[in-house]
């Protein structure tokens, strides 16, 4: 447990001290959601229908490039082995390595929500759902893409490859996610929505650290 | 009873057969020097041994009972130096050092490494990060974990000697010699010829296309 | 003054939230800004004072060795 | 004649002149801009039209003024340093783009507030305020771009040329903003323009972009100083100066 403790502390003081290259999705992400109304035109009305599928679109495909340095470092200096031969459990490490990624890299994103939600002109309703939207969802990206992360660590081309590993399994947080901020602007219940991403979330909670574990013994040979 | 035991192992790696068959025993007090051209798989066979990869066949028992299985005995015994070095390079030698043993159990304070990193000649270079370092001196600071986990009846080392001057290469040939005639077990590779005056048992593996 | 009590003042013709708001913004952007100037060259200089105690054990250190021969 | 340009004791004679230079400017800024802020606030008279909102050009027209006009030094001196090898330039230009951000997102901030009572809304892709974010964008990629190298002498030539390709951008990112806006123009009301300036309303706003330009002025002299020190860390003139600061405790 201790063990677990200070991997969480050199995490996070790591991320600090590379706090540059930090910013860099959260500036895409802003980067890509102002764009739209320089494309689409910025009459409240089109903007308030495209941005709920908008900010999710722009939050996972910044999420992925944030999750490209997740075990990138530790993998080529050769810590990864020695957290893999320490005995203490990979899937504790790799939840706690998980953890560090989500509070450094994609919970600025949602600090930085209610900005674009007035870029994009969201009702005051709209934007409580997307909030909660991303705070039970944006953990599932993070889960799930260390996954393929840990697959992918091996080889040095995995850019492009993670997107096409992750892209279809976040098709369905997707959907439910913008359905849910969807039916917020309309004023009705959007707690199923929210149910559906919560047990996802739950499921794959339970289930991405063996596998991430699993992936990283895999990526060792 | 041998701390490590390899019955009939064979290992495959992008589909080349690399051994087969192998089998030896490394008793406690023990210096194994595997030998073997470049592409033989020696490096692979330490990383089978450490149980950071599946062998196609065969099995490492450690004290009679397979890696696999006592996963946290053998982890709290073993102390592996591959060729990366398990050492980051934003954090400094310090930090690296006091993470490297929290990891593995052991309790160590600042001013044991700094008195450690004194030994390793590195003073003056503790606090700064470790990729301001040169290879041979981020070795040194990889070195260090012998020093500290004192309960370890196991090191492999894989060519442990390179890059490293002469003065490094006596620090850490005196290490494994006190470490050998404490009782531990050392299985290594090396691309020089041992200079450590101690009985050693050779394994070599022949290169099979 | 143009505004005849402090309340009004504070008020701002109804748009009291915006006025102390962008101002509030500006100065306390100047002063963070000022700050981080002033700290980080605090830093720099406790750098070199790191710099500077690096060196003295060096040289304590080659020391020590030179008088009791080649540490091993 | 040219002696004192030698490169080594350029960068310590700079650092000379900022700190010669640096009492002055932030004293005589900070007192400018204080007394301009409270001749704006209070003594100013109101706008028929704006009632008190206007006082907000107070803050809003100075940085606005401010944020082009560092970005416009900031590529004057990567092009100095580009061209003629100069490496302070390098050093002044990483000093001006942190100054220019900020003064970049206050002109945003401020703008956006001083829209809120006429469009209703907190952000309005207003043309002006279009420009100003992409400036900002602007700014934050030649200050990522610096901070991606590890190499300094490397990170300055880099930011430096995207800091000259960004200032060639600016007038086409101005232009073609101004007419993507008249395209949608259905959707802005009013334009964000100043109000007429009768000479009481004009005098604070010209005390008070003075204020601004004199302590914006002296941050980045201070900033120069930190990237010379930064670039010159293990000099002698540097290591005595730490030692001496130290000793005194901190004269600034």
């Amino acid at each position: 447990m201790q063990a677990l403790v200070s991997l969480l502390k050199r995490d996070l003081s790591l991320a600090y001290r590379q706090r540059a290259e930090l910013m860099q999705p959260l500036l895409f992400f802003v980067l890509v959601i102002s764009l739209f109304p320089l494309g689409v035109g910025p009459e409240p009305k089109t903007l308030q229908l495209i941005g709920p599928g908008v900010i999710w679109v722009a939050a996972i495909l910044s999420s992925l490039l944030g999750l490209e340095r997740l075990f990138r470092d530790d993998f080529s200096d050769g810590s990864l082995e020695q957290l893999i031969l320490s005995g203490t459990s990979l899937s504790g490490a790799s939840l706690v390595k998980v953890f560090a990624h989500w509070v450094t890299s994609i919970f600025p994103l949602i600090i930085l929500s209610p900005l674009l939600a007035l870029f994009l002109h969201l009702t005051e309703p709209m934007y409580w759902a997307l909030l909660k939207t991303l705070l039970l969802g944006t953990p599932l990206l993070s889960l799930i893409g260390a996954i393929a992360v840990g697959l992918t660590v091996g080889l040095n081309k995995g850019g492009m490859l993670l997107a096409l590993l992750l892209l279809p399994v976040f098709v369905p947080l997707l959907i439910f996610a913008t359905s849910a901020v969807e039916a917020a602007s309309m004023g009705l219940q959007y707690n199923a929505q929210l149910a559906i991403i919560g047990a996802m979330l739950l499921f794959s909670l339970a289930l991405a650290p063996f596998a991430i574990a699993y992936a990283l013994r895999v990526s060792q040979n | 009873m041998s701390v490590l035991s390899v019955n009939n192992l064979s290992v495959v790696k992008r589909d080349r057969l690399l051994f087969s068959k192998v089998k030896f025993n490394v008793v406690a007090g023990s210096l194994t020097y595997l030998r073997g051209v470049n592409g033989a798989g020696k490096t692979s066979m330490l990383r089978v041994l450490a149980g950071l990869v599946e062998p196609e066949s065969g099995e490492v028992l450690f004290q009679g009972e397979k890696i696999q299985d006592c996963r946290n005995d053998y982890a709290l015994s073993l102390v592996y130096f591959g060729h990366k070095l398990g050492v980051n390079q934003t954090l400094t030698a310090v930090e690296n050092i006091l993470f490297w043993c929290d990891l593995h159990q052991v309790i160590a304070t600042t001013e044991q490494v700094y008195k450690i990193l004194a030994q390793l000649s590195l003073v003056g270079l503790e606090d700064i990060p470790v990729a301001n370092l040169s290879a041979g001196q981020q070795r040194r600071v990889a070195l260090a974990r012998f020093w500290f986990k004192k309960n370890a009846k196991l090191w492999i080392l894989d060519e442990p000697f390179t890059a490293l001057d002469v003065q490094g290469i006596a620090l850490l040939n005196q290490q494994i010699k006190t470490f050998l005639e404490k009782g531990g077990a050392v299985v290594m590779t090396s691309h020089q010829s041992l200079q450590i005056e101690y009985p050693t048992t050779e394994v070599t593996l022949e290169y099979n296309i | 003054m143009y505004f005849d009590g402090f309340q009004s003042f504070l008020d701002m013709g109804g748009y009291g939230l915006y006025v102390w708001l962008s101002f509030g913004v500006s100065f306390l952007s100047l002063a963070w800004l000022w700050l981080d100037s002033f700290f980080s060259k605090k830093a720099l200089f406790k750098n070199v004072h790191a710099e500077q105690a690096r060196l003295a054990r060096i040289k304590v250190a080659s020391e020590n060795s030179e008088n009791n021969g080649v540490q091993v | 004649m040219w002696k004192w340009l030698h490169p080594y004791a350029k960068t310590e004679r700079t650092y000379q002149l900022c700190q010669l230079l640096l009492p002055w400017f932030s004293v005589f800024g900070l007192f400018i801009i204080i007394l301009a802020t409270v001749w704006g606030l209070a003594f100013a008279p109101t706008d028929y039209q704006q009632s008190d909102a206007y006082r907000i050009i107070y803050v809003h027209v100075p940085t606005a003024v401010l944020s082009k006009s560092l970005y416009i030094a900031m590529a004057v001196a990567a092009f100095v340093g580009l061209v003629w090898q100069v490496k302070t330039s390098f050093m002044a230009m990483m000093a001006f783009a942190p100054v220019g951000a900020t003064v970049t997102f206050v002109s945003l901030v401020t703008g956006a507030a001083w829209g809120k009572p006429m469009w209703g809304t907190w952000w309005e892709w207003d043309a002006r305020l279009t420009s100003q974010l992409i400036l900002l964008f602007l700014f934050l990629g030649v200050i990522s771009l610096y901070k991606a190298f590890d190499d300094k002498q490397q990170a300055g030539k880099a930011a430096g040329v995207m800091a000259v390709v960004g200032i060639i951008n600016l007038p086409i990112i101005h232009y073609s903003v101004e007419w993507w806006n008249t395209l949608h123009q259905g959707a802005t009301i009013m334009k964000l323009d100043k109000p007429s300036m009768p000479p009481e309303m004009l005098w604070p706003l010209l005390l008070s972009i003075l204020g601004w330009i004199l302590v914006c002025g002296a941050i980045s002299m201070l900033r120069l100083q930190n990237e010379i020190l930064q670039r010159d860390l293990k000099r002698p003139w540097v290591v005595k100066l730490a030692l001496n600061e130290h000793v005194w405790g901190d004269k600034k």
